[in-house]
This record gives C-alpha cells, structure tokens and sequence, in this order.
C-alpha cells in the first residue's frame, strides 16, 4: 500500500472527530458546497458505522433534497441534521467566522463571497467542525473583522451547538465554548508546537502533552482508496482524479 | 400569459426593478440575462436565491446594477467572482448582505403573503447588525427568547429558466422548487424554457409536482440551453470550462470586455439564442 | 427506514398520540386507520390537513379518539360526518375549532423549526377566542396593525397513503404537497404505499419534485388501494357509492356496527389489505 | 328553448353580480368544494368575458394547484384571488357567518362540520359572494350563535374586502359594510316582499322599487346548457345531469 498523503491524513483526522464516542451520533450530516476533504471523511465515516447519511449540496445524484434548495434549512432548523462543517475567511480565537470581508463594510480592502448560511448553521447544527485547509495569520486573525457567524453565544440565545473542532493542513484544535477559547490537540508529521504557533495569529491553548496527528489505519485507507473514492468520483471528480487515480483505486481494491 | 421572444422578454423589465435570480446550479437565466445586458439594463436591483453567480456578476461588469442583496456572489468551483468584488471594494454597488436561509425565509413570506417570518440563529452576526430592516423581538410565546422576524421581500420581477412550458403558461421546473418560491414571491414572473410543449402540464400526475402553476407566470420566451453555462438538471451538465474561461477573462476590465464582445453582444443566430 | 406489514405499521401508534392524517380527497391512509381500529387504538388526538373526512369520522365511531384538531369534519357530498357529530353533540370529544390556512401555517411553521407563524385574517372569529394558544399581538414592521401568530404544530405522527415508495424509503406522493408539509412537521411519519419499486426515486428527475425524502420516513407497509373509499391521484378515483354507504349505515350506533363488522372488523386476506 | 330553471336563474342572478361594472374585475376566482351553482356562475362569466380564471377545490383535471392544498390561500393572502362564495349553517343581518354550530361550543344543539377557510378568506378576498339555498329563519338568523368569519371588523384589522350580496332560492340582497346591513334587491319569481319577510331571521333594509330576479338572457341560457355544462361535467357529474340532462344539451347546442 502506498503511503499516506497528507490529504488522507487530513480526512483520518477528521473521521475520528465525527466518530467521538463522547459526542451525539452523526446520523445526518451536511456538506456545504465545494469541500471534498470533509465530504471524504464523512464517506469514510459512512464506510465505518453503516449508519450515517450525507448530503451534499448541489450534488446531482444522491442528494436527498427535493423541496428546492431550502431544504437543508428547513431539515436543520428542525434538528434533524446532526453534524455541518464550516469555514471562513477568517477565523479568530474565540471561534467566530468572517465570511464577508475586511476593511469598511461590506469589504473595502478584502471582499470573500459571503456569509452564505453561517449566521444559521453555526447556530443550528448540534455539531460543527470548522476546516480551513490554509492555516496563515491572514486566516487565523486575533479578532475577525467582521462576524459572519458568532463562535458563541449569550445565555438565553437559542442555539444547539458550538464549533467542536479546527483542522487545518497544520494541526488539530480543540473548542471550549465556555472559554471561548481553541486548544492545540495535535500537529501533523512535519509540524511542530513552535511552527503552528508560528503561523496562527490568535491566542491558544495546548494540550499536554501536545500529539502528532494520527495516520489513518490501514483498513481506513482501504476504504477510503476504495469505496469512498469510488461514492465521492461523481460529485468531486477532479478531486478523485488528483488524489486516487484510477490506477491507484484498481490497486487498493 | 404571453409568449415571446427572448429580446421582449428582457425589455419587460424597467430600470431600477428589483429582480430575483437564481444561481448557477439552479437553473439560471443566463440567456436572459445576456439580452438584458444587451439592452443596456441599468440601475438594476438584483436578489439573489439564496446566493449569486455567473448571471450577476455579468450584469455587474456591464454597469446594469445599483444593488445586490444576496448571502454570497461566487463562481462556486471557478472561484471569486471578480466584477463582483471589484464593485464592492470601489463602492460602485450597494450590497445587502444576508445569510441563505434569511433569503429563503423572506421570499417564503411574500409568497405566504404574510408581513414578516421569523427565523432562528443569525443573532450575534454583523450581518444583522447591517440589516436595520430585519428586526429582533421576544418571542410572544417564550419569556426571554430573542428571536429574529423578517420582512417579507417581494421583489418586482423573479426570472429563471426551465425545461418546459405549456401553452396556458404552466412551466415545469422539476425539483427547482425553489423557482416556485422566487415566482410566488415576486409581482411579475418571467421564464425562459427550453421548449414549448402541447398539452397541459398539470394534467399529467407526473408532471403536476414540478410544475408553476400559470397563475404565477406573466410571460415565457424559448431559449435553448438558456441556463448555459449553468446546467439544466438532467438536460445538459453545466459547462466548467465557460466559467473558468469567464473567471479568467473577468479578472481584468478589458479581459471582461472581451468575454462581453465574444460571448454577450455579438447578435448571431446563435447569440441571440 | 423499516418496511413493514400494514398491522405492524399500525401498531407503532401509541395510546394517546397526536396523529395528523389528511381527508378522503388527498390520500387519505383509509387501511391504516381500519387496521388502527381492530387494533382498537385509544385516546388518539387527531389532526386534520387541513379538514377531516372518513377516517376522522371511522376512529371517533370506533371509540379511538380523545380530541380533533380540524377546521372541518365532513364526508362532503355524503353530508355530516354522523359519529362526529354525535359525540360533539355528547361531549365525548374535545373539539379544537381551527380554519384551513391556519392548520397548513402552524404545520408548515413545525416543518420549518419556527417557534410561531403570523397569518393574516381570523380576527374576529369565535374560532380564535376559542383558542387560548394563539396570540394577537401588534406587528412588529407596523404600528397599529394588529396580526395573529400561531404556535408550529409538530404532531407525533403523520400517516398517509401514497403510490409508490423505493427501498432507501423515498416516497412519490406526487402533487400532494400538503403531505410533505406532515412528514416535515411531524416527529415520525408512517406511509402505506401502493407498491414498492425498484432503484431510486429521487434519482429520476420526472419523480423527484413529487417525491419526500427518505430522510422524514420512519416506516412503509404496502396497503393496495389503501386509500380506499378515497381516491388516489391518477391510480383510482374514489368511491362515492362506498361514502354513501358509510353516511347512511354511521347514522345509527347500530348501523355503524354492522359498518365495522362488515368492512373493518372481519379479517380475510381482502379486509387484511 | 325550454323554460329557464330555478337553478338556471340562481345562477343568472349570480353572473350578473360577478360581472357587476361597478366592482373589482374578477379575473381569479375560486370555488369552494361542492358548490355547483357558484361554479356554474363563474364558468358562465369565464364564457361571456373570456378572461375569468376558475380554481375549484379539490377539482381534479384543470386545477392550477400544484403545490398542495395550502395554495389556495397563499394566493389568496398575496391578494391573487379576486372572489370567492362563502355560505353558512348561520348567517346574520350584519354578515357574520357560523359553520360551527348552535349551543354550547363547540355545538351541543347543533354541530356544522367546522369553519373550513372561510375566518380567512372572508376577510383576504376582495370580492366575496354569499351563496345558501335554503332561505329560513333558522339559517337567516338576527344574531348567529357562533361567528365563524366576521361581516365587518374594527378599522385597522387588515381586511380586503366584505360580503357584497347574499343569493338564496328565494331572493337577491346587498350588502353595506359601513351599514353592517343587508338590503333586498330582488326576489325570485313566486316570492314577494312578504314572503321573504317571513322567512327571514333578521332584520333588513328594501330597495325601492323592489324588483324581480332577472332571468338569464337567451344568449345567457344558450351558453349554460351548452359549454358551461360540458365544462362542469367532469367536476360535477351529479349536477350536470339533474339540470341539463345529456339530451336537452345536445338539443340546445
């Protein structure tokens, strides 16, 4: 077997968050456009538990959605949906995403898209691990400009659940939504505490002591060569291509 | 309901109207939008449903737009959508941020007919904070639960594409449902279609669930692959080369001038779609 | 998603659950509620969407209901709904008058995750003073606008009879709409279909729009014409003769009886569905 | 051309009041489930201006609701539907309706099936017509024991129109929203002033001179009986065949 590309490093590390024994079940999880690297570890997930569903926006074939594009809303306001990812293009130290832009508002230095659903699912979702594969101090800011979506919230907000988790191509965080506050839990092979802390713009805990990032097991890595590659080549075909060609996924199996 | 051709169809629309449109992967009225800006739509005010793509950000470059209110404008896979982002960093537009389920929300109001709707989350963002039309309250039913309650937004015209109308003006959009919400929501509904079909739509148990029931439809013009580059659900498969070329070319004013010279005001056979 | 025998499908009720069910004109799950009956089902609160028919009517005259929830019990051209009337007149069940668009809002505010929804009308109706869980307040947006919020209606159950369901547990309900307002607003919807088909339903862009999502469905049972004496869309129409019948034999105690010996009670492999 | 029918005059005297000049132009108008004469006035209109649309409840071919039974009155609280019929178990001389019941509530003398729409769309539709055959006092009622749906509201209650007529077996009225009052402007041919007096609960006002319900004009009659008729058919077998039996159809087409 080939070795472990940092990609399916990355999608390990996040299967073993969705799969926390100490977190509700990720029955129903979402993906957000344009995100292979956390629609892979829920495939994976998937793979692992038999009990997991996924829906993928925009996706063709698959999706479960047929009541327009609101759906996914409507099913998470409800809280029937049980796991999200989310990203930014900043990300601060107490948990909050800037999807909007910097400088005066709505983004006279830097414009990014939008805020698409943050300000809702953030709130929403039981479970949220946020995924920002450029881990720079542009991204991880001491304080986001603006606030897309609030990392928490005050008492009597309604709200069912906070950021869980940060990976980045860097390093794993923890978050503590009583302290408002990440805590480094792992560093990936070639990173170091100093590194990370390096190229991370806010404040931060560290677990001790601090880990290296796991590798995926070897079943793992068979699944994801396999079938995943194999559920995801519809929806993320260039991806797929890039990280198992078809060669590679031949030999997997 | 009338039917038309595509350079009528556009000419409904007045300056300064406030126009609903799909993104790209939603049946997208990119045709539609190529005539409007070949008639010098201005001052335009578009809302995105939920976000914006491809057929807003042409209408930025092209100068046709006072307003967005929209959660995001991408080029989704094919990055930042730049006449976009030019505009805001220079002011030339004014955006109304939002959040998609809020836009969901608002148009399912207006199309409910009722003044405000609320929704849960979006307390604590600055997308809020911008908004002085949204308001927070109690929850009436609650002691000590802010809720947010939204305006109903009803724009002037929704315009989107389909696979099919019929001639009392029913057009079926399949599982586009959010193109019925956009056509409740909105005064006036324009549509263009792939084809024209004999018959009646809703007659058919297996059409019925997909279709917009005429009652909503002010006007409908043929044209093919109208949605292109966007996708027509099991039509035709979006063009990702087209956007990645638009992305490219829209990076830069004259590169923009280009795409428009080659790809918007050239009146062929085949332009004029 | 569980595929299941009708009579174990009914037995997922419990005593006293809040069950909504649709009227005889919009796939109305007829079997489900016979086989409710011989299961002798008690204390249920029934809920109607947005009216009760024959269903309603069969479960009150069999002893199963505590409450209805309805703007309306009617076997409509078969006239009064006889064991309804009777033990409204008795006070043998709580009665909570409600009006259609308000039974569609409170189901569709569930169905959105919204603690309450406004709607316009019903001021001044004894409906409203009768129903201490609504709210008059002023609107928010405008002064001196008095509007009526109602609270999301999320029952415990949602049961209705579709065509077709596919083995992941899609189900074509088709234009039907109303019925995926109940599966989305209730906790746990149960379906009996006519048939079970082969591949997916939501694969195939003609069926998609009519389809609910696997998503909403706890659990399926096959019932052959089980909407029956209800009609179901283009598949068969409904029996008037049959609700005559039913009106004329419910109108006496006696009558209603022999109503259930012969059509409900009396378990062959036909009455079994 | 035979005889006009009773049923016939009904509906005359309904399509008169549906193409009255004076009013709101009817081009969306919706018919409650069961209403034959009410439909037959709409479809005869819909024949005379060309430009009345008609959605009838529960219709199966030819209704333009496609998104569930709720779309009637999402297009009736957006202001789509310009009329609509309501009738009554009760209805009082200033207009209140009660399908609910009489005695104790909800209905220990009497029991109606229930309010169906009508506490909404008597107060969203800009044009409402009152429809009951039967003309007695115990359906014509000086107070009704129940309001189901208001004749009139308090200034600043949001309400797009009122009653404007009410049509019996027996007599045509108007109705004044300002008066919260009925005027007899018409009885059927057999009925007088008196008559109706007699049978009617509440008190009203008398169009001086009181005149007799008009019959359809011919060209009126030749449309019923023949394409109103085979437009209802499908919708209303039972009816069609009572009051234009196959062959009197073909004898008047």
């Amino acid at each position: 077997m080939r070795d472990v590309l940092p990609e399916e490093r990355l999608i390990g590390a996040i299967t073993r968050l969705i799969l926390d024994p100490g977190k509700r079940r990720a029955r129903q999880v979402a993906i957000g456009a344009a995100s292979p690297i956390p629609a892979a570890a829920s495939y994976l997930a998937r793979e692992i538990t038999g009990e997991v569903r996924i829906s993928v926006l925009n996706q063709r074939r698959g999706n479960p959605f047929t009541n327009g594009t609101g759906e996914l809303f409507d099913l998470t306001a409800e809280g029937r949906i049980d796991l999200f990812f989310l990203g930014g293009g900043e990300i601060d130290g107490a948990g909050n995403l800037n999807l909007i832009g910097v400088g005066e508002w709505p983004g006279s230095v830097a414009r990014f898209p939008g805020s698409f659903g943050s300000a809702f699912m953030y709130m929403m979702v039981p479970r949220v691990i946020l995924y920002r594969f450029e881990h720079s101090r542009r991204v991880l800011v001491p304080r986001v400009a603006y606030v897309s979506a609030p990392g928490t919230s005050p008492a009597g907000v309604f709200r069912r659940g906070h950021g869980e988790a940060l990976v980045t191509g860097k390093a794993v965080f923890s978050f503590s939504p009583e302290q408002a506050r990440f805590r480094l839990v792992s560093v990936h092979p070639g990173e170091s505490a100093e590194s990370v802390r390096r190229a991370t713009g806010f404040d931060y805990d560290m677990a001790q002591p601090l880990a290296e990032t796991a590798d995926p097991v070897p079943e793992w890595l068979r699944l994801l060569r396999g079938p995943v590659a194999a559920a995801m080549a519809p929806t993320y075909p260039a991806f797929v291509q890039r990280i198992w060609p078809a060669a590679e996924r031949t030999r997997s199996a | 309901m009338r039917i038309l051709e595509l350079d009528r169809l556009a000419a409904e629309i007045p300056a300064a109207a406030m126009v609903a449109i799909p993104p790209d992967n939603s049946a997208t009225c990119a045709a539609f939008v190529r005539a409007l800006v070949r008639q010098g739509a201005r001052e335009l005010r578009l809302v995105g449903v939920p976000v914006s793509g491809y057929a807003t950000d042409l209408l930025i470059g092209a100068g046709c737009v006072a307003e967005v209110q929209s959660s995001a404008v991408t080029l989704d896979e094919a990055g930042l959508a730049p006449c976009f982002t030019r505009a805001v960093k220079a002011g030339q537009i004014r955006m109304l941020d939002a959040t998609c389920p809020a836009m969901h929300a608002m148009l399912e109001a207006a199309g409910r007919g009722i003044p405000f709707i609320p929704i849960r989350g979006i307390l604590g963002s600055d997308v809020l904070r911008h908004r002085p039309d949204w308001r927070v309250i109690d929850n009436p039913f609650q002691e000590g639960d802010p809720i947010l309650l939204l305006p109903a937004l009803a724009p002037d015209f929704a315009v989107f594409h389909a696979a099919a109308a019929d001639r009392q003006g029913n057009v079926w959009v399949g599982r586009h449902h959010e193109l019925a919400s956009m056509a409740h929501a909105a005064k006036r509904t324009l549509v263009t279609v792939e084809r024209i079909v004999e018959g009646n739509l809703i007659d058919d148990e297996r059409m019925a669930p997909g279709v917009i029931g005429s009652v909503y439809i002010e006007a409908v013009a043929v044209a093919e692959r109208g949605a292109w580059p966007g996708g027509l659900l099991d039509e035709y498969p979006d063009d990702a080369g087209h956007f990645l070329e638009y992305a490219r070319l829209a990076r830069s004013e004259e590169g923009f001038r280009a795409y428009l010279a080659r790809y918007v005001l050239r009146v062929t056979a085949a332009a004029a779609e």
